[in-house]
């Protein structure tokens, strides 16, 4: 064995000279036209649909705004799937995209738990990452290359315990899914609605992948609180919550439905039908809202799209991260320098978004206004209607732990 | 009280569809000792037949669930003669192998053809919000399940225990030379039982829509669940993976009610020790 | 006199009501050469799988060199010394004559749960191995999977199986059967070739080979011994004679 | 199977095997030393190779027991996790010498197998199918919900190694990586191939064939399946670690179903009870599926559906089954 370890020794030595030269002579000539972005997002499996939103919407923003771009700029899209909640494989997907694609900005980052693993990656690789729709807090900490477009559970969550304590509401049961950002959501309704003189008089964290959720709920009815913080991460799995609280006669109880705006994602609205009804949740965007910037958004988006086909908070998200991308391009001419490339998203702002006006702070956190939604029937479809704004919120978590 | 009645209600409702989906399992493996892994495609197609049926075409619940099941039994006969007939004694592994190829193709097929979104199933009203039987407020839903299940597993039995068909196909269980030699085509009932099994799999897939996702992961999904209440149930009878069924559906029901933290640690862990304590089912006479 | 090297005192063995083997008093003494004859279901397999340890006897003892084995199982009693070919050839197909013949000897060396060593790297034993086959005469199809020999040839690699175990007690469970009488002598030649202290306890029906043989033969009818003696004893034994061929011709239904 | 060249003389034997096996070794180092090259020609594929190594350290531990021991398991991926877990876990709380966590890896999973090996042992079959599932899924279970220790759904955050002996550094671009895991697949290679060439590898085959037999001749059988099985975890456990190690994560998914399924696929697809099996049946696994499951899966799955299919019904012993065959073939047309 000494002999292969003396090889493979000398291997490594020569093998990252050599490596390494082929890096450089490969990296030269693409910075300066193409500029390549890695962008793994849920092409498959049961979440595809949420996947779809944001690649709708990079695609759609790719579409109206590529004119946008310096003279002889050109960007090019490597998209890949992560298949669902996986970290390992986006890990494994991110790494192939800076070594082999020689991508210079990796976006997408669907899921906290792979946008967790990417971003581990970028710290290293020095890759700039706009992570999408990752809700988990800590997911801009790992790394001083990621910024987010999206939200965090923090921001739609812990407003939305001060104003559930406002409301007189004294007990109150959380209910989420098992994994981060889940966590976090529970924590940060359970700060504010305790100190807003509220008590939790029981949680629980459901598996990801449950069948059968009537028994958790069961507990909740029996327990019988004014109000249940509930989140789970949207799509199909909102609808089968939704028509589990509805079997369980909670819906039609006096308990009150809350949680961010996962538990009503708006593209599962028709097949949660009656039951959703009077459900309140904080978040950053609804395709019903009336601000113009939102009405073209819309527009844009069923011009291209067709009638059937409504922009969620997903997609919103992916379009503003896009947008960030395209502006940190333009800025530098398309020449990417990750570190400057970071700088200015530091400091990007855009206050004409769809979701209203909305800037990235030096942690690489998103601060926007959130909006109070009802689920109401309008014009025969159910919809998400804004009734309060809270003006330009970061993320609670980092305020309360900046020591 | 009340609860228990209800978390008790909830845990016969789960056992319920895991019977039904798994009885044709324990039957086949029984007569042919085919190792299956790809029975729950069955049930998955019989979800799809069901909910393409209603919300594509507007056939009514119980209607389309006929149909999907007849659909997914004629399937089941004709992969049977094709295929399954021709790796009959071949090792296991080969089975295994076989079974999981079939599982993939046909996660990849579904997903084609309907998306990887899972279909929702939009239930008649009937099924929707609760019941209300003596102050006990219950899921209509659950309720249809326990009571259709209740009366195709009634029908099930009569069958297996009182027509020629059943006799035949406990004959041949328990001894294969024996059936054959006093006239009995075995080859022809392993295709009619074959069909049976995928048949109320498709059932136990269609009626169990709402709990069970009919999405293209279901087969590698819920496949241990399955498996697990054959294993437990014992080969070739019905009786035993009813009981497996009810015991799996009620404790794992009443561990999400009473320790949601242990998840399904608690199941994995009984079946583990029932297999060992008695590795050809608890339905095993000592 | 010196003690038996496998005894049988009182043995009986019933399945249900039938009686397979009763009150069989039997001794094989060190370096004998003797045969058990018999007719079909006379109970002579069982009546091996009773020494051997791999049927539980219903009474009566099994006493290997003087001591009591009843109650020992099939696999303390090899490491004993008894050694036995099977009626049905029983061998591992896919494998060599020489690695069939190898999983004995290194069981009996005790050398087979060695993780760390290549086979090829235990001397001793491949001699054995070599010797043994060559013994049986199997030396030019050493190399060749146990499931592509002539059915004869199987029945030569179960006595070098059996022989690998270093048996003091040989249990030859007819293994002539499927072997042309032409060539049935090659048995006995393997037998010639054994140390003259190992017992062999020969079954079989092939007259010829047994009289050829046997120093004593034991006659069991019925699931009892009938007489014992020395071949020409045996051969005048009108009784013998009577059962014997008589069975031959119209066949009696035996207990079984 | 190499067998030894028919002869009555010891010594000579000996020496002739000596000889052969030292010839055999030198020719089989050269493909190692090739392999060992590629980064020079293909730089950027360094993870992707790793995750091979890795898988064929894996499914060469399943070999030992589907190809060797004749215990076919749909839970090997439980042991796999726990290798991995135990080395991403000492990671996290400040352990972090790959070869200590490997090697830690390997006894946790040895342990693991020991435990669930002399309780499944004794059954047969579909039940002890069943109960190797069974075991992987309870370990899935209890990582799944120990989020504490383990990081549940999220997957193991924070998992750091220092450096390869000090020196090598476990960089993203994968390059120590890469080495450390072909070295450690080349020594484990070494290994199994002394193990199935050793007494107890043929014992074990004897087992397979006819365990009936073995009992005659006085084989512990139990004793030496479990032995089997634990090596057999505590290879599988350093895979893990080496996936946890160069991956720098670990995720529930390495205890999954899905994993055990696929290795087994992929020993099956190069063939089963070969020794190099797992070399051909990973490489073409992995490749394929990196180039055709990118954007859809779907026709991935179907494709890979279609061929096991057609395995098990036209050309059971995998590619290397069919290669053998084929040679076959060609020598009785040689001979006739």
């Amino acid at each position: 064995m000494s002999i292969t370890k003396m090889v493979a020794a000398a291997l490594l030595r020569r093998g990252i000279v050599v490596a390494a030269a082929l890096m450089m002579s490969a990296l030269a000539p693409v910075g300066a036209q193409t500029i390549r972005i890695g962008m793994i997002l849920t092409y498959s499996g049961p979440d595809a649909a949420l996947g779809e939103q944001i690649d709708r919407a990079v695609n759609l923003f790719v579409k109206l705004h590529d004119s946008d771009l310096p003279p002889g700029v050109k960007v090019e899209l490597i998209k890949r799937d992560d298949t669902g909640i996986n970290p390992d494989l986006a890990k494994r997907l991110a790494q192939e995209l800076v070594l082999r694609d020689q991508v210079q900005i990796l976006t997408g980052g669907q899921w906290t738990p792979n946008a967790m693993a990417i971003a581990a990656l970028t710290k290293e690789a020095k890759v700039p990452f706009v992570t999408m729709t990752a809700g988990g807090s800590a997911v801009t900490l790992q790394s001083p290359y990621v910024v987010r477009s999206g939200w965090t559970l923090w921001q739609t969550s812990y407003p939305l315990g001060e104003w559930a304590a406002k409301q007189g509401w004294k007990n109150a049961y959380t209910v989420v899914s098992d994994f981060a950002p889940g966590h976090d959501g529970e924590a940060a309704f359970t700060k504010s609605f305790t100190e807003g003189g509220g008590t939790i008089v029981g949680s629980v964290r459901i598996p990801l992948k449950t069948s059968d959720y009537l028994p958790y709920f069961q507990k909740v009815k029996d327990v019988n609180p004014d109000v249940v913080y509930v989140f789970n991460p949207g799509g199909p799995q909102a609808t089968a919550f939704m028509k589990a609280f509805d079997d369980i006669g909670i819906t039609k109880s006096k308990i009150k439905l809350i949680g961010p705006q996962d538990i009503v994602y708006d593209d599962e609205l028709p097949n949660m039908g009656q039951s959703a009804l009077g459900v309140v949740t904080l978040g950053e965007y609804s395709p019903a809202a009336t601000r113009q910037a939102n009405i073209d958004f819309v527009a844009a988006w069923t011009k291209a799209y067709g009638a059937e086909s409504v922009p969620t908070f997903f997609a919103e998200a992916g379009w503003n991260g896009m947008h960030a991308i395209y502006d940190a391009i333009k800025a530098q001419n398309g020449k990417i320098d990750p570190d400057a490339t970071m700088k200015f998203l530091h400091a990007w702002s855009d206050p004409n978004s769809p979701g209203g006006p909305i800037r990235i702070d030096q942690a690489g956190d998103i601060v926007q206004n959130l909006y109070l939604r009802r689920v109401e029937e309008k014009n025969g479809r159910l919809a998400n209607i804004e009734f309060a704004t809270i003006e330009q919120v970061g993320d609670p978590w980092k305020v309360f732990n900046k020591k | 009280m009340t609860t228990l009645i209800t978390i008790l209600f909830f845990g016969v409702a789960y056992g319920m569809i895991l019977y039904l989906i798994s009885v044709g399992l324990s039957v086949t493996m029984g007569l042919m000792g085919f190792v299956n892994l790809a029975h729950g495609v069955f049930a998955m197609l019989g979800g799809y037949a069901t909910v393409t049926l209603m919300n594509r075409i507007g056939i009514a619940f119980l209607p389309a669930l006929a149909i999907g099941c007849v659909l997914v039994a004629v399937l089941g006969f004709v992969l049977e003669r094709t295929l399954y007939r021709h790796l009959y004694g071949r090792s296991e592994l080969d089975q295994v192998l076989f079974s999981f190829g079939l599982i993939l193709v046909s996660v990849a097929l579904v997903r084609i053809a309907w998306g990887p979104v899972a279909q929702p199933i939009r239930l008649p009203d009937y099924l929707k919000g609760q019941v209300t039987i003596f102050d006990l407020a219950l899921p209509a839903y659950r309720l249809a399940l326990v009571g259709f299940g209740t009366a195709v597993i009634a029908g099930l039995w009569f069958a297996f225990d009182r027509t020629l068909f059943g006799a035949r196909i406990r004959a041949a269980v328990d001894n294969r030379a024996m059936a054959q030699s006093i006239g009995i085509n075995t080859s022809r009932l392993f295709a009619a039982a074959f069909g049976l099994g995928t048949g109320l799999a498709a059932l136990g897939g269609g009626l169990g829509a709402d709990v069970l996702a009919i999405a293209p992961g279901y087969p590698l999904q819920y496949i241990i669940y399955f498996l697990i209440v054959v294993a437990v149930g014992g080969l070739g009878n019905i009786k035993g993976p009813f009981v497996a069924a009810l015991a799996i559906g009620l404790s794992d029901t009443a561990c999400r009610y009473f320790l949601p933290e242990a998840g399904s640690i608690f199941i994995f862990a009984f079946v583990f020790a029932v297999l060992i304590w008695r590795p050809n089912g608890i339905m095993e006479r000592r | 006199m010196e003690t038996a090297a496998l005894e049988t005192r009182a043995l009986n063995c019933s399945f249900e009501a039938n009686h397979v083997i009763t009150d069989v008093n039997f001794t094989l003494r060190p370096g004998e050469r003797r045969a058990l004859i018999g007719p079909n279901g006379a109970g002579k397999t069982t009546f091996v799988n009773l020494l051997t340890g791999r049927l539980r006897v219903s009474s009566g003892h099994v006493l290997l060199n003087g001591e009591d084995v009843t109650q020992l199982s099939e696999a303390r009693r090899i490491r004993l010394g008894i050694g036995r070919t099977f009626q049905i050839t029983s061998l591992f197909p896919k494998m060599t004559v020489r690695e069939n013949v190898f999983l004995a000897v290194a069981e009996c060396d005790g050398i087979a749960g060695n993780l760390f060593r290549s086979v090829f790297s235990h001397g001793r034993q491949l001699a054995r191995v070599d010797e043994l086959v060559h013994r049986v005469g199997l030396s030019d199809v050493a190399d060749v999977p146990a499931q592509l020999l002539p059915y004869g040839r199987q029945r030569l690699l179960e006595i070098a199986v059996a022989l690998a175990l270093r048996p003091t007690i040989l249990l030859l469970d007819e293994p002539a059967a499927g072997i042309p009488t032409a060539e049935s002598h090659v048995i006995l030649d393997i037998i010639a070739t054994l140390p003259k202290e190992i017992a062999v306890l020969l079954i079989d029906h092939d007259m010829d080979l047994v009289f050829r043989f046997a120093q004593q033969i034991s006659v069991l009818v019925r699931g009892s011994i009938l007489v014992e003696g020395s071949p020409d004893d045996i051969a005048a034994d009108s009784q013998v004679r009577e059962v014997y061929l008589g069975d031959s011709k119209h066949g009696r239904p035996a207990a079984a | 199977m190499t067998t030894m060249p028919v002869s009555r003389n010891v010594s000579v034997t000996i020496r002739f095997g000596v000889i052969r096996s030292g010839l055999i070794r030198l020719l089989k180092l050269l493909p190692w030393l090739v392999i060992a090259s590629l980064p020079l020609v293909l730089a950027g594929y360094e993870p992707l190779a790793t995750q091979i190594f890795v898988m064929i350290l894996f499914a060469l531990s399943l070999d030992l027991l589907v190809g060797y021991a004749g215990i076919v398991t749909l839970g090997h991926a439980g042991l796999f996790g726990m290798g991995g877990y135990t080395a991403g876990i000492l990671s996290v709380h400040g352990i972090t010498d790959p070869l200590v966590t490997a090697l830690c890896a390997m006894a946790v999973a040895a342990f693991t197998g020991l435990v669930f090996g002399v309780a499944m042992l004794r059954t047969k079959g579909l039940t002890l199918l069943m109960l190797t599932m069974a075991s992987a899924a309870l370990l899935y279970e209890i990582a799944n919900k120990a989020t504490g220790l383990t990081g549940g759904e999220d997957g193991l955050q924070g998992v750091a190694f220092s450096p390869l002996l000090g020196v090598f550094a476990f960089d993203f671009r994968g390059k120590t990586a890469f080495f450390y895991s072909l070295t450690v697949l080349f020594l484990v290679f070494s290994f199994v191939q002394v193990l199935i060439n050793s007494p107890f590898g043929w014992s074990l085959r004897g087992i397979r064939e006819n365990d009936a037999r073995m009992a005659a001749i006085g084989c512990p059988i139990m004793r030496r399946r479990v032995i089997a099985y634990v090596i057999a975890a505590a290879l599988a456990g350093l895979a893990g670690a080496l996936q946890a190690q160069t991956t720098q994560f670990v995720a529930l998914h390495s205890l999954g179903f899905e994993l055990s399924g696929n290795i087994l696929i992929m020993l099956i697809l190069g063939g089963s009870g070969r020794l190099y099996g797992a070399f051909i049946g990973c490489p073409v696994f992995m490749l394929a599926q990196d180039q055709l499951a990118k954007q859809d899966p779907a026709n991935w799955f179907l494709g890979l559906g279609v061929i096991l299919i057609a395995f098990v019904m036209l050309a059971p012993g995998g590619i290397l089954g069919i290669a053998a065959r084929t040679v076959d073939a060609i020598k009785m047309r040689r001979r006739a």
